[in-house]
């Protein structure tokens, strides 16, 4: 007797068929990031109708259209307040923000802090390629100095921010940072962030190769998944101000925090009762 | 006397590159009207593309193609998009990549190169664009040929203009070639 | 207080207030918003009383949060509010065309002030009546509602509500400081007499259900999230499953139906007030404060035998164009009086179409009209 | 999910059960598969699929241990492993 | 390139990459943006540029900082300008107002796509028309400028540095996906021939210096910072001083002249082109990259007999009122072509005061006309 | 021979006299903010016609309008990119934003993380008075949690933000915080800000009797400068992500952040012969 | 019959509070038509500050005052600001209070009370208001002093009702007395 | 600026000879500078100014020693102190 399981028969059930293939370009990382977090979903054994995947606008916000689930693809930068609603009015669902980096902490930088200051029940997946994809690959605040992007051709001269520094700094309970390598890694890190109270970060390292990577010596996804593995090294529990990427440089990887503190719900008083 | 060219394919092939370089060479190089239009989708890599050429003596008012007078296609799915259009023209001229696109049902008269398999043996897949302009400006003549070398010159990164222009020269001559043998 | 947390009776309130106390008199349970002068005491009002009654007040960071918010608040189940003076306003213009792009129903409460930039935030104006038709950028349709008094704030706000529900579109209530902070006596309406909208609800199975398939009103009806139905909302060009299609013929689709679904159900949405217009010559037309000035100049003009009469715009958007193309062959003139350069005059003018005369009263915002330069403008009109 | 990790009765199951399976035509061809497999199972294609890209395919002679990373690297959704059981009848 | 950074001669340019072109030959030295199709070419142009010729170019987190660092960039003396299309133009409004009220030169290019929302990022629409003139709060006048081919983006965009320079007041130059992304041939006008327009300074020692008393053509000389003058910019209501007054005589003072100093000098603002209205039974109205259409459209009508004209609106704001008064009479109609659900038709239709038919070819977006709907529209009201 | 000299002879000068009194209320801590900007930019010899202000909008945004300067009162909370092209556009001006704590990291709190991150040559003093006062006191990111305002009448059950922590993870190069009591200690720290390269930022904590002292037991301007003299700690090089202040808790004062790192300027490269 | 009642001084002195009270007295309990208004500037504190209350028993269109029956005047500013309103009524009743106004080249007849003075010999400077308040109804009895008390309780924070009580009847029995002077 | 840190020729100056001003008017009596005057120089006036505000004054039987808090912290810029300067007639 043989029995054939396939994998993939787990993933397709929760991506919208009809809509593949998605738009995202060869050896982009971000359908491999968005796998990483279906499959925590399907393993913390989430009821998917209450689960919302919220995200803005950016070549990685379009996750959010190819999820089989409660999904919005809202406006630039406004993910995030869009999500607060959205949670606030039914804390009952699991809300999910799936954010670029530009969309995350340039346009949306202010909510990005403030989400994290009043600790809101949201957990953000932000993919990092270290540009706007999207728009064609202009620097942005993740963008490390010395980087050459279609707005930079002769090189970034500004500082760029690390995002799990700016998370911590303004109240985040959960912070890891991964690669599109460390993918078994980047599971576990989503997995926990689901599972806490407030607001969790999983940042995941991508490649951009179309825009970012072609710029930058790297013009592969391949090229930018081996300069992870060469680059990175897992530092869990390390210092989120000190884990700043430079230019091809050393990626610091690993949870950065994990803390408690009242979530925005529990400090509202938020209960079944008065709702 | 207006010439009307769509080049079509997918995302990453240069096709807007080379819809520019034909544009930029008839407008600076040709002194005739020249607009250069592209249809692209929000993918950077992928979907079909399309560049359009409108050249004209006079002035060109309306900037797009209404009747391709000369079509180039490197995908399938450019040619199942675009070659439509072709039957609104009498004797339109249309090009193939002979590997990426099967002309199935197409029962006009068409010409053909593999510009992409001669790209790749060249060492460079990503000028297959500039094989399959110089053929189209070796099979219908809509800008010179020096014209176009020089709009390559222009528009392609520093380094690269003699291999771009091998790879012209390449798509020209078997173009002259099929119109001769045509 | 009712249980639903519907005060009951009588009461001295302001216009900010009353409008606080129709939101939740309609049902609203969610607010986000940033202070703001003259347009504040809406948002203390709901962050006291909404935790009380089970729902969520909450402050953003700035307007366009809270925009954003009150439209998650709608996909979450909730009927949803913000408010703001003119800069709010105007930070709030792209998540606004967001609501209309994906159809979410909310409302939003400007208290006009003067304007231009900060201009005079504590003086009244009625100069966003256009931008609140067309601050946004794209094609859409909107409703907009302009109180004249803190009872009609309360009744307004109940109705934007209800609009909002039915047409599936966010609902402008076009207040002025004037009316916002003037106190009056307003009436709570007994709970068993509010007649209350609440969105239409899918009547299909999640598997069928096209989330943007218009019934025959064109307004699809509305799944919340976490009830099963795994819909996509997006603010790109889509088609009738939810999903992004990047073609010109999707957009005539959608963004049509968008316009149309509201300009075809005019009928259904306009209401304006008519005084003394049957024999009326001149007509003056007018719409929040400024309705009550014209009210009482037109009735100083009526005492001297003129016959005047008057246009209350209750909807100012869609705009009374039939109403206008009725009057104008009979009238020698039309005035109309509004607080800013000449605003929805254009819309007078455009609907007059030469039959009649059009006639501006402008003011570039810090006060009401004075009733002796409107019934003046009626005397020369009259002549 | 993750049924590479599940206990399985090694000593039941014959080795060399496993088949990559990818969706041709999904496949982007970004080698991100082919170049991770510890087990160099998967290689290029000999031809285009029908969007133009070289989609990576199994080498037959190889043996895949279904370690799973091709599966979650794939950006496409493309791959997966097929696991054939052959139970013992009386079991 | 010349010593002042000036190209010379004839380049194949898209519209985006002439208009940044154009900015610097205006002598504009500050560029502030955020990326946004299709609008992104011309910051990534600037990019590259403005560093060669000591200017500078900041890429900004928003658009709302985008719009605020070119107005403290105008004040710290330079030229500048922004780019962006709808949505990051929605996110400007406010800041915009601020340009208005404190009357500081610069310029803001709209590449239109289509929406609401983020609709269709990559294809055309003119839907962000009406947002141009009233899209910010508050009373003001605008100055808005319609391109048609790369060429005018180029001069259209000097044109719009000269009127704001003259006029102290935000010029927006609203162009559209299809002009910003179609490439043709642009020749770079010599600087010898350029006419440039600068600011007029104080002539008056700093303590003799009111920021905001205004010369006959209602517009004040202006001090740049570090100059001296000590003077003080606000967003309040405000008098000569610079001073806020919290009155409505101020803000009628204030915000009449704003208002008046682009209606009075509209003579001097307005551009329009005429081609065929001399004898023309119909004439179609339009701008931008339908005006290109239209055109087309129209040389088909003449060729078949019909009395066929057109009229293209360079300047779209302020609005060419008096040539649609002018032309309404002799017509049997006016057809405006827009690609948008009906935007400058309603000015259109104002102007023409009945006197002559108004038809509208709406568009939602994503497309151009094709003329033979043009053409179609014209056969018809010519009958 | 009896010489006479009047010390306000030297505010005066700086200070639009034609516009006293100002705005403000009795007891309220702007006046005594702004007066110690004033006398260390008199002391530092500054040219007053190359010094200019920008501020947004709030009762601290007032300011503007009081100094004798080239002085921009703009919008709510963008101030600081308005600053920004002000500065680009002629770097030889001296750009002090003068902000409320409300505008600065509410409204503006984009803004100011990513003037912080680029090391933007500009100097901020914030007030900080725990509310917005210019809109009648409702709860903002700075007010300490259990406060009640406006929009907490039954106590703040948001966490708050530390200015401090912010400006520090966000890049800025000096950060020092001062009660409205530490009047001399606030002027030095003006006059180092003044001097540094890039970012600097010095907070001072201010009292707002009329909507926030009120409700929250401290009724007047002396109550609240009684509480700083109280509450506050000087504890220079403190972590500033460690100096959080809690409802009438502990208030730690002094220059945390003074390091040195290349400002916006001098990473792009701006010099004089270029301009 | 229309009342127009305006009430003046600087912000801070509950002027608002005041009118707000008549205001709601006169609808509330009186059962009158009643618009309360408000002008005030960008000031917490200080600046002139003033209420308009418009208490009618038809319905009231105009909500502001016009033509003022009753005056009453806190401050010097508001004085100066507001009386010059009064000449364009027929005897119009204008009240002081004396601390605070000097009612300079005012020739009519007006009344006046400490009412500044009164509220701090109670201890409590901030009920001033309610004291002129009271002597206001007392003098005009636009409002009825029962549907004023009924509404001061329900505007004043809770637990001081019996101190505004107190100065109310203050300043009321000082009004009616005032009228029996006249 | 901060006069009050010049290095006073102390002994050439007779103590006693500063003199605090209040401007008056421009005072709102917040009692900031009568609280924290270390010599306690400066009290309530008995009457209000024209805004309605009691303002500070300066109580002549005490001696102010230039400290020149009052005159910082007064956040209505209305306090400053004079100094009678008496040199000796040879300097
Ligand atoms: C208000 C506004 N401004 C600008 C844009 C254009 N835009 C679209 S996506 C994007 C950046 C996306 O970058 P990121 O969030 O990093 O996502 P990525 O594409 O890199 O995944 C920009 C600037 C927009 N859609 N809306
Ligand atoms: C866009 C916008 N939103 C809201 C306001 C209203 N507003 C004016 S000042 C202010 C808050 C001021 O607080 P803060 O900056 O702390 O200054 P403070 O008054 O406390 O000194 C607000 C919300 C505004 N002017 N503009
Ligand atoms: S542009 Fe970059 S981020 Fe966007 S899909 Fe392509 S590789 Fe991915
Ligand atoms: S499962 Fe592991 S061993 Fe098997 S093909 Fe994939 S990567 Fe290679
Ligand atoms: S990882 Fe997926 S897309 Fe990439 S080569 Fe392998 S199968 Fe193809
Ligand atoms: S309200 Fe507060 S911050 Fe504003 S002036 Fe008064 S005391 Fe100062
Ligand atoms: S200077 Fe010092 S001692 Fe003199 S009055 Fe002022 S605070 Fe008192
Ligand atoms: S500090 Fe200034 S305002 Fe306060 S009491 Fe003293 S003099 Fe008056
Ligand atoms: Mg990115
Ligand atoms: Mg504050």
């Amino acid at each position: 007797m043989t029995i054939e399981i396939a994998n993939t028969k787990v993933i397709d059930q929760y991506i919208r068929q009809d809509r593949m293939p998605h738009i995202w370009c060869p050896g982009c990382g971000i359908g491999t990031v968005l796998h990483a977090l279906i499959r925590s979903l399907v393993k913390g054994g989430y009821d998917m109708d209450k689960v919302a995947m919220v995200s803005g606008i950016g070549c990685t916000a379009r996750a959010a259209g190819y999820v089989k689930m409660d999904s919005f693809h809202t406006t630039h930068g406004r993910a995030l307040p869009f999500a607060t609603g959205l949670k606030l009015a039914n804390p009952d669902l699991k809300v999910i923000l799936f954010s670029g980096d530009g969309d995350l902490v340039s346009i949306g930088g202010n909510h990005f802090i403030h989400a994290a200051r009043r600790n809101m029940d949201i957990t953000v997946i932000c993919v990092n390629n270290f540009n706007y994809g999207m728009t064609g690959g202009q620097m942005g605040p993740t963008t490390p100095t010395g980087a050459r992007t279609s707005t930079s051709r002769s090189g970034n001269y500004e500082p760029s921010f690390s995002i799990p520094a700016l998370a911590a700094a303004s109240g985040a309970v959960y912070v890891a940072r991964w690669t599109c390598l460390h993918l078994r890694q980047l599971e576990n890190s989503i997995s926990e962030a689901l599972t806490r109270k407030g607001f969790s970060l999983v940042e995941a390292i991508s490649p951009c190769p179309t825009v970012y990577g072609r710029l930058n010596k790297q013009p592969t996804g391949l090229d930018q998944m081996k300069y992870y593995q060469t680059a990175s090294s897992v530092e869990n529990g390390a210092d989120p101000m000190k884990v700043g990427i430079e230019l091809n440089g050393k990626i610091t990887c690993g949870k950065f925090v994990d803390i408690e503190r009242p979530s925005y719900l529990e400090m509202a008083g938020f209960d079944k009762e008065t709702r | 006397m207006e010439s009307q060219v769509v080049l079509g394919g997918f995302g990453g092939q240069g096709i807007i590159l080379a819809g520019f370089i034909l544009g930029q060479a008839s407008a600076i190089y040709d002194h005739q009207s020249a607009t250069f239009t592209q249809d692209y989708g929000p993918e950077a890599r992928g979907g079909a593309c399309r560049a359009q050429v409108v050249i004209s003596d006079g002035t060109i008012s309306y900037p797009y193609v209404q009747n391709p007078t000369a079509m180039a296609v490197m995908s399938q799915e450019a040619f199942t998009k675009y070659t439509p259009e072709l039957a609104r023209v009498k004797n339109p001229i249309l090009i193939i990549d002979e590997d990426l696109v099967k002309p199935a049902n197409y029962t006009a008269k068409y010409y053909k190169i593999a510009a992409t398999r001669i790209a790749r043996e060249m060492g460079r897949p990503n000028i297959a664009n500039i094989v399959m302009l110089g053929f189209l400006i070796g099979v219908t003549g809509v800008a010179s040929a020096e014209s176009v070398k020089q709009s390559i010159r222009d528009a392609v990164p520093k380094g690269t203009e003699e291999l771009n222009m091998r790879a012209f020269e390449q798509g020209y001559s078997q173009g002259i070639e099929a119109i001769k043998a045509n | 207080m009712s249980n639903n947390g519907h005060l009951s009776g009588s009461f001295y309130f302001n216009g900010d207030i009353a409008c606080a106390e129709g939101a939740i008199s309609a049902g609203c349970r969610f607010f986000a918003g940033y202070p703001i002068t003259p347009a504040t005491e809406i948002a203390e009002r709901m962050s006291e009383r909404l935790p009380e009654i089970g729902g969520v007040y909450i402050q953003m960071e700035d307007e366009l949060a809270s925009m954003a918010a009150i439209l998650g608040a709608a996909w979450g189940g909730k009927k949803s509010m913000t408010s703001t003076s003119g800069p709010g306003f105007s930070l709030m213009m792209e998540n606004l065309g967001l609501g209309y792009m994906t159809e979410t129903p909310c409302v939003v409460v400007n208290v006009q002030r003067a304007g231009p930039s900060t201009g005079l935030p504590t003086l009244v104006a009625q100069a966003d009546m256009m931008q609140a038709r067309w601050g946004a950028h794209g094609c859409y349709s909107a409703i907009a509602l302009c109180p004249s008094s803190p009872q009609e704030m309360y009744d307004y706000t109940i109705k934007a509500f209800n609009l909002s529900e039915k047409y599936r579109v966010p609902v402008l209530l076009m207040a002025d400081e004037a009316v916002g902070h003037m106190s009056e006596k307003v009436t709570i309406t007994p709970p068993e007499k509010l007649k209350l909208v609440t969105r239409r609800k899918p009547t299909v199975s999640p598997d069928k259900f096209n989330p943007y398939q218009p019934d025959a009103d064109l307004v699809p009806p509305m799944a919340n999230a976490g009830e099963g139905y795994g819909f996509h909302v997006t603010g790109l060009t889509h088609d009738e499953r939810g999903y992004p299609v990047m073609t010109p013929q999707a957009q005539e689709k959608l963004v049509r139906r968008l316009v149309d679904k509201i300009d075809k159900n005019r009928d259904d949405i306009i209401e304006v007030e008519e005084w003394d217009t049957d024999d009326a010559e001149v007509v003056v037309v007018s719409y929040g404060i400024s309705a009550r000035i014209v009210r009482y100049a037109v009735e100083l003009a009526r005492k001297e035998g003129i016959k005047a009469g008057m246009l209350k715009l209750i909807t100012v958007w869609p705009f009374a164009e039939s109403t206008i193309k009725r009057l104008a062959p009979r009238l020698k003139s039309f005035i109309v009086v509004e607080i800013n350069a000449g605003q929805i005059v254009l819309e007078v003018e455009r609907c007059a179409a030469g039959q009649t005369k059009t006639v501006l009263l402008p003011g570039m915002g810090g006060a009401v009209h004075h009733p002796d330069v409107i019934l003046e403008a009626i005397r020369k009109a009259a002549k | 999910m993750n049924y590479w990790r599940k206990p399985l009765d090694r000593d039941k199951v014959k080795p060399g059960d496993f088949e990559v399976h990818i969706l041709k035509d999904r496949c982007k061809g970004c080698r991100f598969c082919i170049d991770f497999c510890p087990r160099q199972v998967l290689r290029d294609s000999d031809d285009l699929n029908t969007k133009g890209y070289r989609p990576a395919a199994a080498d037959p002679a190889k043996q895949c241990i279904n370690c799973g990373f091709c599966v979650i690297v794939c950006p496409e959704f493309a791959v997966s492993v097929a696991m054939r059981l052959e139970k013992e009848p009386n079991v």
